[in-house]
């Protein structure tokens, strides 16, 4: 299950993350008091992606397989530095990416996740203080039941839903985040009231199938991965996925909302950004070298290894996607009465 | 006619041992009283250095035994035992300080210290250092 | 017998060159620690949190953690039986007849009887963990938020009730460790809770500084100002005197009994939330005291008075591991930084714990019984060296720990702030060591609190906010009653002698040492 | 001989235990959760006091925190009228504990700018005659080993990062 045993590995700590900014800091300032500074070959120094949560989670991952693959596969000539800065939902990350602007250098993960939780903080940066340089990968949501549940599909949920809200207990990720979002959007789409939404959050996946399976809650919510094994070992069914292409869950090709008649189509995505104010140039050299990197083998068996689905998107494609999804959050949250 | 007083730095160990009987001799040539000082500064969990009461019994029955006149002290937990040792010294007005010693390597002296060096350097009276 | 051909797995995991690797750093550092008094398995295994960050897999780390633990035990039964001041609490019984026996010129044999009834007590109670971790995993599937509150308010309230000399300060340090566990952004509504609004508390108190502070920077402090202590004398190691292991045929004989009885007290109080070692190494050695044949050398250093209680000691271990991965339920304070190790890796302990990581799992459990192996192979041998740590004069010693403390600290964020942060609590954990408040239900409560608190709001959440879910479900009020049962237990003497017409005053309160 | 003196400083405060500290830590724990308490108050949240938001258990847990401060003190006063003993233990060196205490916090502000080696080699040196230690040669090769080994295989072994500061190494 685990990644392949190494002993120690070299790996920063978050301690390193003070001296990593301050050093990029001090060379960004340096580059543009050199001023013919565009020309410059990217990478001309270590490269630094942010994770702004916590070691161990899914932008964690995410940033140490592009780590991994670009060492592995000499995707750049200079080294690559992965670091954590926890905080505020990712708040905490972005405010510090802004002290590298002009940047190339410096590179954070993100995703839809965070859209919500910079609405729910009332943060002062937003997406508009980064530079989007790709989306990476998406991952499907899942509805699911335990296998006893008196739901056969999602009609059902919906149904008992709208007879009585409070009837219907969701539960998944932390509050806020997308798993309470497909939750807002699917009612939104059937023509419920979100707001009456009675969710339980739960910090980890390992916590959300616990409450599911002990009947706590009584519909779950999180991404497919999630609930993978549980499905496959036939104590939860799968009731449907949030995208609109389908796909094959625990050996069976599954029902997507659009197929059950709800227009929507809702992936939590991934995405890597640059620090704010990237010259064209720059961001254009930055985009070349994560071209290459989804073009190697090396990140299509990452993606295989960890469940994900290639979601690549670059330049004004990822720009505009970005933009709609910000959008859409600010809707659901305002729905949400968040 | 005062006596002459030996002050003798004491351990329940080979060193101590061979420095009891080295100052025994010498206070049956000179007519001497002992004075006998079991120190340790206390610093650490464990000090197999400092006598038991039964060791301390022991020593003093021996030297009655042997018809020494002597006096033995034990202080823990004041000053170091080379301070203890030089401490009574000059209280009583000592004509000589017998030590036992042994080989040391230096490091380990770097890093303990050494009681006898610091004695040898500072007593104020002749001091015999006996070999364990 | 699907557990046996997992725990083959878990061998063939730890049964690598690296692993044992980790494995003797964990003995090793465990076996010193626990010889050293105030320093335990908690402070050190918090104190290496740091340096497992940049471990790719939690399983070396768990295998060190687990040598930690164990190693300390040993320890604390080494200075016990030499020195007679318990290097550890749970081995207060050892202190009182192994010491006895090494004065009587039976010091071998009491370590020996010591360390192989530790490793007895070990191989039974981790047997007993294989077999019977996975079925309480799968009855813990069916816990609801509001059983997972009343199991953490269990734990909690027992902890406190029969840790420490008095119930009220120890609430009230468990309080303070669940105030503790508030301060930062509320997990559900992201709103700043007794922060002082000053955002570098947004983010909580680190575990690591609250262990570190408490226990290691608090010791220091408590040390330096109870002042010198006169020091103590190694009781000689006698000269070999033959038998198997340094144990005569006789004292074999005597010794089993014990040992297997030990671990039977051992276990389960070790899986039912009673603070850990403490009260089975106390049950055991009175139930040898008036159950052995050798029952009138008591006092004066029988066999069987080292041989239960060590036993029954290190088979708890292996119990508290039972809530710990089942239920993600930490029972003592080890146990408790245990859990925040499993946090930094991602891992959530619980029913899913097996399924997800049962890699991790059985590597575990047969961390154990490698790291009792080693134990026996290093112990016996080495205690001379192992001694010799207690020779380091104390000033460098604590000098050197502070040292370790500020490392840890530094390590987790590198601010000033948070190192003065831990500081602070150092003081507190002066302050509290000094008025005789226990530490460990503040290490548990400032653990357990958010999680307790999520449960409730879970609970409620889920019960449309009626507070009365807690007693409509059965098991919940179950277990709420037996944690009430558990605030009266220490009481139970002097209730007794109450009802028999007795003067209550000389019944003393039910007590049990403190700390972990 | 002079720096013997030190070692045997008379006790600070009553050696018998006079209750002052166990009432001063008792108003301490009255002190804080009431500050604390009020903060509760501060928690900004639309819903109130209800069990499910963010004020109810701080509130429950601290209000029970100073009731129980409030017993203790009530102890204190009782064991004080019958004359008993008081748990507390005599503060003996308090004013050496105070001085390390200032010493860490000076450790903590120039472990950064000075750099980890130099700093925890003084801070040892320091720390340890703190502790009534007198041999400082002994302190000063045990001070500089130590830190040069914790640095050497924390930075180079186990990839955690510590402050270079002035000593390049």
């Amino acid at each position: 299950m685990r990644a392949p045993r190494r002993s120690v590995v070299r790996r920063t700590v978050a301690v390193a993350a003070v001296l990593g900014t301050t050093l990029t800091l001090a060379a960004c300032n340096q580059a543009a008091g050199g001023g013919a500074a565009s020309s410059e070959e990217f990478p001309s120094k270590t490269v630094d992606i942010m994770v702004p949560a916590a070691a161990g989670g899914g932008w964690d991952s995410t940033a140490r397989a592009m780590q991994k693959v670009i060492e592995d596969e000499d995707v750049v000539s200079e080294p690559v530095e992965v670091f954590n800065v926890e905080g505020g939902g990712g708040a905490t990350g972005l405010s510090q990416l802004q002290k590298d602007e002009g940047d190339p250098h410096a590179l954070m993960v993100t995703g839809l996740v965070m859209i919500g939780a910079l609405e729910q903080a009332s943060s002062p940066v937003s997406f508009e203080d980064t530079t989007p340089i790709a989306t990476l990968t998406s991952e499907a949501e899942a509805f699911v039941v335990p296998s006893d549940s008196q739901y056969e599909s999602i009609e059902d949920v919906v149904a008992a839903y709208e007879k009585d809200p409070a009837s219907v207990t969701f539960g998944g990720g932390s509050a806020g985040g997308s798993d309470q979002l497909v939750v807002a959007e699917l009612m939104k789409a059937a023509g419920a009231d979100p707001s009456q939404m009675k969710y339980v959050g739960y910090s980890g996946g390992g916590e959300a199938i616990a409450g599911i399976l002990s009947g706590d809650v009584a519909v779950g919510v999180s991404g497919v991965s999630e609930f993978e094994s549980q499905i496959e070992a036939g104590d939860m069914r799968l009731l449907a996925i949030s995208t609109a292409e389908t796909q094959e869950v625990a050996g069976e090709e599954a029902t997507t909302l659009q197929d059950a008649g709800y227009d929507i189509d809702f992936s939590n995505w991934r995405a890597l950004v640059a620090a704010p104010g990237l010259s064209d140039d720059a961001k254009e050299q930055v985009t070349e070298v994560v071209d290459e990197l989804h073009g190697t083998q090396g990140w299509k068996d990452a993606l295989e290894a960890n469940g994900w689905a290639d979601f690549y998107k670059t330049g004004d494609e990822a720009q505009e996607y970005i933009d709609s999804e910000v959008d859409r959050v600010a809707a659901l949250y305002e729905d949400l009465g968040l | 006619m005062d006596r002459d007083v030996i002050v003798v730095g004491w351990t329940p160990t080979p060193q101590g041992e061979a420095a009891v009987e080295a100052a025994v001799a010498e206070a049956g040539r000179r007519d001497g009283v002992l004075h006998v000082v079991n120190a340790s500064s206390g610093d650490s969990y464990v000090d197999n250095k400092i006598a038991s009461t039964e060791q301390l019994r022991a020593l003093r029955d021996r030297l009655s035994g042997q018809g020494v006149e002597h006096e033995v002290v034990q202080q823990v937990g004041r000053f170091e035992p080379a301070e203890e040792i030089l401490d009574a010294a000059d209280r009583l007005g000592a004509a000589l300080v017998v030590l036992g010693i042994r080989r040391r390597t230096p490091v380990g002296k770097l890093l303990m210290g050494s009681t006898a060096q610091r004695v040898l350097l500072q007593s104020a009276c002749p001091v015999l250092s006996v070999k364990a | 017998m699907s557990q046996f051909g997992d725990l083959m797995g878990g061998f063939a995991t730890v049964l690598s060159p690296e692993m044992l690797l980790f494995a003797v750093i964990g003995v090793t550092l465990g076996t010193l620690v626990g010889v050293l008094p105030g320093i335990g398995p908690a402070v050190t295994i918090a104190l290496l949190l740091p340096v497992t960050y940049g471990f790719e897999s939690p399983i070396p780390a768990f295998i060190m953690f687990a040598g930690i633990y164990y190693g300390a035990m040993y320890g604390g039964s080494t200075t016990s039986i030499l020195l007679n001041t318990p290097g550890e609490s749970a081995s207060v019984a050892t202190a009182i007849e192994g010491h006895e026996m090494a004065k009587r010129g039976h010091a071998r044999a009491a370590l020996a009887t010591a360390a192989i009834g530790s490793f007895v007590a070990a191989l039974i109670s981790t047997g007993l963990l294989a077999l019977v971790a996975e079925p309480v995993g799968r009855l813990a599937v069916s816990f609801r938020a509001t059983d997972y509150f009343a199991l953490m308010i269990l734990a909690l309230v027992t902890v406190t009730a029969l840790v420490g000399s008095s119930l009220v300060r120890g609430l009230i340090s468990l309080l303070l460790g669940v105030t503790i566990g508030f301060i930062g952004l509320d997990g559900i509504s992201g709103q700043p809770r007794l922060t002082f609004d000053s955002p570098v508390l947004f983010n909580g108190i680190d575990e690591v500084l609250l262990i570190i502070g408490l226990f290691a920077i608090g010791e220091t402090l408590y040390v330096l100002v109870k002042g010198r202590t006169r020091p103590g004398q190694v009781t000689p190691l006698e000269p070999v005197r033959g038998g198997f292991m340094w144990l005569s045929r006789d004292q074999w004989r005597r010794s089993w009994g014990p040992w297997i009885r030990g671990a039977g007290f051992g276990f389960p109080f070790g899986v039912l939330p009673s603070g850990g070692a403490e009260l089975p190494t106390f049950l055991s050695y009175s139930w040898e005291k008036n159950r052995s044949r050798g029952k009138q050398e008591f006092g004066k250093g029988a066999i069987e008075g080292v041989a239960g209680p060590e036993a029954a000691n290190n088979a708890s271990f292996s119990g508290v591991l039972v809530p710990l991965l089942t239920l993600g339920l930490p029972t003592s304070a080890t146990a408790a930084v245990m859990l925040a190790a499993f946090k930094i890796f991602n891992l959530q302990p619980g029913p899913q714990l097996f399924e997800e990581n049962s890699d991790l799992v059985w590597a575990l459990i047969a961390s154990l019984f490698v790291g009792n192996v080693m134990l026996l192979a290093l112990n016996l041998p080495l205690i001379r060296l192992w001694v010799k740590v207690l020779e380091i004069p104390r000033p460098v010693l604590y000098a050197g720990i502070l040292v370790f403390a500020t490392l840890g600290i530094y390590s987790v964020s590198g601010t000033v702030t948070d190192i003065l942060i831990a500081y602070g609590i150092g003081v507190l954990g002066f302050l509290m060591r000094q008025f005789d408040f226990p530490i460990a239900p503040t290490i548990l409560g400032a653990i357990l609190g958010p999680e307790l608190e999520n449960q409730f709001r879970r609970a409620l959440n889920v019960g449309n906010g009626d507070l009365t879910v807690f007693v409509t479900r059965p098991l919940s009020l179950a277990i709420l009653l037996l944690a009430a049962a558990a605030l009266l237990l220490p009481y139970a003497p002097r209730i007794v002698a109450r009802l028999r017409g007795k003067d209550p005053e000389e019944a003393k309160k039910l007590a049990f040492a403190d700390e972990d | 001989m002079t720096d013997a003196a030190e070692t045997t400083e008379p006790a600070l405060g009553d050696p018998q235990g006079r209750p002052a500290g166990p009432f001063a830590f008792g108003a301490g724990i009255v002190l804080v959760s009431g500050v604390l308490l009020s903060q509760v108050f501060a928690i900004d949240t639309t819903e109130g006091f209800s069990p499910q938001g963010p004020r109810f258990l701080p509130l429950v847990v601290l209000t029970l925190m100073l009731v129980l401060g409030l017993v203790y003190l009530a102890q204190q006063a009782a064991a004080v009228r019958q004359g008993g003993s008081l748990p507390a233990e005599p503060f003996t060196h308090l004013a050496a504990a105070a001085v390390l205490v200032g010493i860490l916090v000076v450790y903590a502000f120039v472990l950064g700018p000075v750099g980890y080696v130099p700093a925890t080699a003084l801070f040892f040196v320091a720390a340890a005659r703190t502790m009534g230690s007198r041999h400082l040669t002994r302190d000063v090769v045990v001070g500089i080993g130590l830190a040069l080994l914790v640095y050497l295989s924390f930075t180079r072994a186990l990839g955690v990062f510590l402050p270079q500061g002035v000593f390049p190494l």
